[in-house]
């Protein structure tokens, strides 16, 4: 495993499209992990949200936007309420969700087909709603 | 004392068990809660993205809806609550984002203007958007809904679960401290419940992932209701329609994974309220719970 | 007599030169009126720049001089010297601050830059023009000290002061002195005991002839200034007559009523009277009227008075207003730790076995409540698993403290480490973001613990300990791992940030010293004057000034004693001539001047119908001058004809 | 675009070392102010914010200590009255009152110079520059104001004229 850091990437334009869209500073995140330690939905994502912003710090977004990571999150906003920096994983997950869903790159998490099944059993009609929102765009 | 009330979709829907309990303890307080004339779905999730000013117009247009009525709006549901709550502080903080959401609701309203006759007032975030438990404590006050109670819920062992929304992000919501919340504890104390502190009271019951991920989703709700359980709970109460869903009908799947697993019921705050208030049975409906509290209430006598 | 100044342009290196253009600087005062030389030059401060200041004085036979710097803070005493050396009066030499207010606040535009450098030194040039050669002025002093805080650093500064051969006053608000060091077991990273090298140390302070020590006294007021301040202590009731008193403790073992003990952080029960430990100084106890059943039970009780061999329980004594004169004060009034109620996701204090690191070093201490022990609260047992997490409040600008505590990631070492001494078989974990270890033997210190004891340390921060079942349960995270963290622990120890101790700012406020913006005390520079406070005749020692380990507590100490005694060796102390003067010829009398002086220094002569500064007390702050309705008062070399000129140079082009 | 001329009449205790500091700690703000530095922002004569209106100032920058923190008692809180009846007097001569400011900076609050130098300037700024039917003009300050009477006291005089004119006016308050 060996990663070549270039300093062009690191100043991606695309990654300072995940900070404008998110409204977070990349930077401001110190690695402390505790984003990671609260979230309560961590055993299912791929890599830790430390690690996705990790990611981004050091220009990999490619990774980071290819990651289950941030399909899983919940958007329960614990880390955003921990964070020691007040750098809002959940924000910048959902920036990241956003660029995935708005360009197309992968195939949505949530199919609209599918849910319409689950509509008709009993499921609040807010629960619907909220997936498709966040994980259809 | 008139209060606009705004019920969401899933209150007029699958939560009318949630609707109906509310609306009849809010009598039995002194307060008539008046549905907003028209309203839409608040888009249920708040976007978190900077450029969205398309997902704030639902909330922002139910506000202004609000505006004709009033000059605070009632809510119930967590998501609700929360988006309104954040959108109404985006309209209040953001001009930018005031000015292109009102552009909208000019359309919007030049529109309906000739059906219904409604003013071209913009929208400047006059509304404060409170929920039912803030209302119980801050405008009717918990000392007067106790002199209303007809009975207390004494030796009932009740796990207020708070969830994510109400709380979360703290400095938007300003609805109680994140981590050490009192308000939904002062409530039941007022019903005279025992209240069953729990550590997973502010954890994620699995929200919306439900939908894309049941798996996923029942993970968090059954950590929530084990962690009420090892404190002895005999039910737990929410103010959330999708975490009484995620809370109540997934322990469904709770049984089957976990072996031994023993079922608590998971009720709306305000039916607990109806059945100190002595609200008729008939507005107090348990029909769609899946672990049926009646047993448990039962035992207590407070049937 | 046409004003001759000389104007020394500083490169300061490249810290000015790199943005404003010196040498036109220097070259466009040379054509200002009343300029008589100009020159630039890299170091002004150094040794050959200031022999240019004074052999240009005596070349260019100069009245005046501006050498524009860094900020007069810094060198204005320097080149005062330099100028009072080569023969111009040292209140003729002025200092234009073109660092730190212009070139390092307007890198990006040198051209703006250098229009403003012209701009303040021009000022300075008007103001200069107008200054009077004058004499500081000689004022008695008072050679005493009064060291405030009775911790450590107060301790050591009261013993430096006293060493010198000065009278000095320890005032303690608590009933012992002694402070956080007489609570720690062991210290880091030698793992003395901390009790056996600081009894010596509070023996010692106590029994100095020069040293008067006033325990369970609080400061109640402080006025006067540097050389003669007055000073008045409070000396709280102790309902009982320490003086008489023979310690012998009877009262202590009789007394029926009982109290969390602060000493042992809550983890003990004190009575009502009481010393705060067993080798308290001075070892007389105090009688705590807020839990005394005499008191808070209609004089029910009264065992005490009763059992008294000597007669000293007074139940009638109230507080003493004890006054005195100081010719300067020593700050050393030390840290609080950070409230753990601020910490609602680690329980906010509701949980038995989640306790501060002040309560452990209590329960690791051999005279602590549990001997020495390591036994959690809920219920005695042997903790087999505790984890210890650093920064609980620290280096979270959010929500908490920015900054970095200092201390917690070595005394969380040592805490991990006196635990696995003692329970030989139980694990250890550290959470930590950064280990810092800088200091003599500390980064070995860490190594042992984490090599020799198997302390296992976990980079990642806490987000959520709760405690369920018995269990102290811990989530955190590895990120060296990419991993979430779950530990099931018997007892949690939380690292809280050091805080400047609550009644410190309080203090402050009274003494009028500045506190930085979470109430740490400000030095006058924060390299080259870190003992000193910007007030004249006030000192700073230990943690009140920020986060630190007992070494440079200690150190502090000293040097503010060495402050100290390096003032008291003049027999008479300088003031600063900059003050107040009222034209005799002009002053109709109005007493407005009176009226507003702060401090008394102005006052009304009946004879001569007009008002007077007395010259020892006025400090110079201009409120008379400022409301002289007939331009009457004055402020010596500021004068409001000089206000005026630097104004309108200011303006000017 | 236009340059507002500012002056900053600065306490030495708190503001003077608060702008000592965001230069220690290189934050940058616009050159536009100049610093006459005072004992005590209770020091500054109502005279002495006019004179530099007149000398053609298009704004004024007093800097103190917060209520409670300054360094001889209570000379912030004369500037504090100061301050607000020199805006009525500047009203009332026709000059924004806005052109004036009084902002409480500590020694600690270098970030907070910084923010308060930017939006004065801004604000200065977009006031446009200060005209003055009656102002002896730009540039005819420095050594010897024009109509500024010599001195006339042993050491250093105040502009009597000055004084006798407009102090009246000044002691309404």
């Amino acid at each position: 495993m060996r990663l070549t850091i270039k300093s062009e990437e690191l100043r991606d334009d695309l990654i300072k499209r995940v900070e404008d869209l998110s409204r977070q500073g990349l930077l401001e995140c110190y690695q402390c992990g505790k984003c990671s330690a609260g979230c309560p939905v961590v055993n299912e994502m791929d890599i830790i949200p430390s690690e996705v912003i990790r990611l981004l710090q050091i220009g990999q977004l490619d990774e980071a936007l290819n990651s289950k990571t941030i399909w899983v999150c919940a958007s329960c906003l614990q880390c955003a309420s921990r964070c020691p920096k007040g750098v809002e994983f959940s924000n910048i997950c959902d920036a990241l969700r956003q660029m995935v869903l708005r360009k197309r790159l992968s195939i949505p998490r949530v199919d609209a087909d599918e849910v319409s099944a689950i509509m008709v059993s009993d499921a609040p009609q807010m629960g619907v709603v909220g997936a498709l929102r966040k994980l259809n765009g | 004392m008139k209060i606009p009330y705004y019920p969401g979709c899933t209150l007029h829907e699958r939560a009318l068990d949630f609707d109906v309990s509310a609306r009849e303890c809010a009598k039995a307080v002194g307060v008539e809660l008046e549905e907003l004339p028209i309203w839409t779905c608040c888009g249920a999730v708040f976007p978190l993205v900077s450029d969205s000013v398309m997902e704030i117009l639902a909330p922002v247009r139910n506000l202004s809806y609000a505006a004709r009525e009033g000059d605070k709006v009632v809510t119930l549901c967590s998501f609700c609550y929360h988006v309104l709550k954040r959108a109404n502080k985006v309209v209040r903080d953001d001009p930018e984002k005031m000015e292109k959401a009102n552009l909208f609701l000019r359309a919007d309203t030049d529109a309906r203007e000739e059906i219904e006759s409604y003013t071209k007032e913009d929208y400047e975030g006059q509304v404060d958007v409170l929920h039912y438990l803030e209302m119980l404590r801050d405008v009717v006050g918990y000392d007067e809904v106790k002199k209303k109670l007809r009975r207390t819920l004494d030796g009932l062992r009740v796990a207020p679960y708070y969830g994510c929304m109400l709380l979360r992000p703290k400095k938007e919501m300003e609805f109680d401290d994140p981590e050490q919340p009192s308000i939904f504890e002062e409530f039941l104390e007022t019903l005279g419940c025992d209240v069953v502190d729990f550590a997973m009271k502010t954890e994620c019951c699995g929200g919306f992932q439900i939908v894309a991920d049941e798996d996923l989703a029942v993970q968090c709700s059954r950590n929530v209701v084990g962690s009420a359980l090892k404190n002895d709970a005999e039910i737990i109460v929410t103010t959330c329609p999708l975490c009484r869903y995620n809370l109540d009908k997934k322990q469904h799947e709770m049984e089957k994974s976990v072996r031994g697993f023993k079922k608590i019921p998971v009720v709306y705050f305000t039916q607990l309220l109806g059945i100190a208030l002595g609200i008729g049975g008939e507005h107090i409906d348990f029909s769609d719970n899946y672990v049926d509290p009646r047993p448990v209430l039962a035992e207590k006598s407070l049937l | 007599m046409e004003e001759r100044i000389g104007v020394f342009v500083c490169h300061c290196g490249s810290n000015i030169a790199g943005v404003v253009d010196v040498k036109r600087v220097a070259e466009e005062l040379g054509k200002y009126p009343g300029v008589a030389y100009s020159t630039d030059y890299t170091y002004m401060c150094s040794d050959p720049g200031q022999t240019m200041v004074k052999e240009a004085i005596k070349e260019h036979n100069l009245s005046g001089v501006i050498v524009a710097a860094c900020s007069p803070t810094l060198h204005e005493a320097t080149f005062r010297r330099a100028g009072r050396a080569a023969g111009v009066n040292p209140y003729q030499v002025e200092i234009a601050n073109i660092r730190e207010q212009c070139s390092w606040v307007h890198q990006s535009d040198k051209e703006a830059a250098t229009e403003k450098a012209i701009k303040i030194i021009k000022t300075m040039v008007e103001k200069a023009r107008l200054d009077e050669a004058l004499d500081p002025i000689a004022v008695p002093m008072t050679h005493k000290a009064l060291v405030v805080g009775g911790g450590i650093a107060g301790i050591q500064a009261a013993l430096d002061i006293a060493n010198a051969g000065y009278e000095t006053i320890l005032v303690e608000k608590g009933p012992s002195i002694g402070g956080h060091m007489a609570q720690l077991s062991e210290t880091f990273p030698t793992l003395d005991c901390s009790q056996c090298i600081m009894t010596p140390k509070m023996v010692e302070v106590a029994q100095h002839p020069r040293v008067k020590m006033m325990t369970y006294s609080e400061i109640e007021d402080v006025s006067g200034y540097v050389g003669n301040f007055k000073v008045k202590i409070r000396k709280k009731a102790a309902y009982l007559d320490r003086d008489i008193c023979n310690g012998c403790g009877l009262c202590m073992e009789k007394c029926p009523a009982k109290t969390p003990s602060e000493f042992d952080e809550g983890l003990a029960d004190r009575k009502a009277i009481y010393t705060p430990f067993p080798q308290a100084v001075p070892n007389k106890p105090v009688l705590d009227r807020e839990h005394c059943l005499y008191f808070t039970n209609d004089g029910k009780c009264g065992v005490c008075k009763k059992i008294c061999p000597v007669q000293c329980v007074d139940y009638e004594q109230e507080d003493e207003i004890i006054e005195d004169e100081v010719g300067a004060i020593v700050v050393a009034t030390g840290y609080d730790l950070y409230p753990i109620e601020n910490l609602g996701e680690y329980g906010g204090g509701k949980y038995p076995d989640v306790i501060t690191s002040l309560q452990f070093e209590r329960m690791l201490s051999a005279s602590g409540p549990t001997e020495g022990e390591v036994k959690r609260p809920s219920d005695g047992k042997v903790p087999e698993t505790v984890v210890f997490l650093t920064c609980c409040g620290s280096r979270d600008p959010e929500a908490h403290m920015p900054y970095c505590s200092k201390v917690c990631c070595m005394y969380l070492t040592k805490h991990a480490m006196l635990y696995k001494h003692k329970v030989h078989d139980g694990q250890a974990y550290v959470f930590y973001i950064d280990v810092r270890t800088a200091g003599k033997g500390y980064e070995e210190f860490y190594t042992r613990a984490a090599e020799e004891d198997d302390v296992l340390y976990l980079r990642g921060k806490v987000s959520k300990i709760f405690q369920e079942d018995g269990k102290v349960v811990v989530w955190g995270a590895d990120t060296l791992s990419g991993k979430k963290v779950e530990i099931e622990a018997d007892m949690a120890v939380l690292g809280l940030a050091t805080v400047p101790n609550a009644a410190a700012r309080e203090l402050a406020n009274m003494l009028k010293i500045h506190t930085d913006e979470w109430g740490f005390l400000a030095e006058a520079h924060p390299k080259l004057r870190p003992v000193e406070s910007l007030a004249p005749g006030f000192y700073l020692a230990g943690a009140a000034q920020g986060p630190k380990d007992i070494p440079e507590a200690v150190a502090q100490a000293s040097g503010a004693a060495s402050k100290v005694a390096h003032l008291f060796a003049e027999e008479e102390y300088h003031r600063e001539p900059i003050i107040a003067w009222i034209d005799e010829d002009t002053c109709a009398g109005c007493r407005v001047c009176v009226s507003v002086c702060p401090y008394d220094a102005a006052e009304f002569d009946d004879e001569k119908g007009i008002a007077v500064i007395k010259e020892a007390i006025c400090e110079g702050c201009g409120a008379c001058i400022a409301a002289c309705p007939s331009a009457s008062a004055q402020q010596r070399n500021l004068t409001d004809e000089q206000v005026y000129r630097m104004v309108s140079a200011a303006l000017e082009g | 675009m236009f340059e507002p001329r500012i002056v900053c009449f600065f306490c030495k205790w708190c503001t003077y070392a608060g702008a000592d500091l965001a230069g220690t700690s290189r934050k940058q703000y616009p050159p536009n102010g100049v610093v006459v530095r005072l004992n005590c922002s209770g020091r500054l004569d109502p005279q002495h914010v006019l004179w530099a209106f007149r000398e053609g100032a298009d704004g004024v920058l007093i800097g103190g200590c917060h209520p409670g923190d300054c360094h001889y008692q209570d000379g912030n809180y004369k500037t504090m009255r100061r301050a607000a009846f020199l805006k009525r007097v500047l009203s009332d001569m026709g000059i924004e009152p806005e052109r004036l400011h009084l902002e409480w900076i500590s020694a600690a609050e270098g970030d907070k110079l910084v923010n308060i130098m930017g939006e004065f300037v801004d604000r200065v700024r977009d006031l446009g520059p200060l005209e003055l039917a009656h102002a002896g003009g730009r540039g005819n300050g420095g050594a010897k104001p024009a109509d500024k009477p010599a001195a006339t006291k042993k050491t250093a005089a105040a502009p009597e004229s000055a004084k006798g004119a407009e102090k009246p006016a000044a002691r309404k308050s």
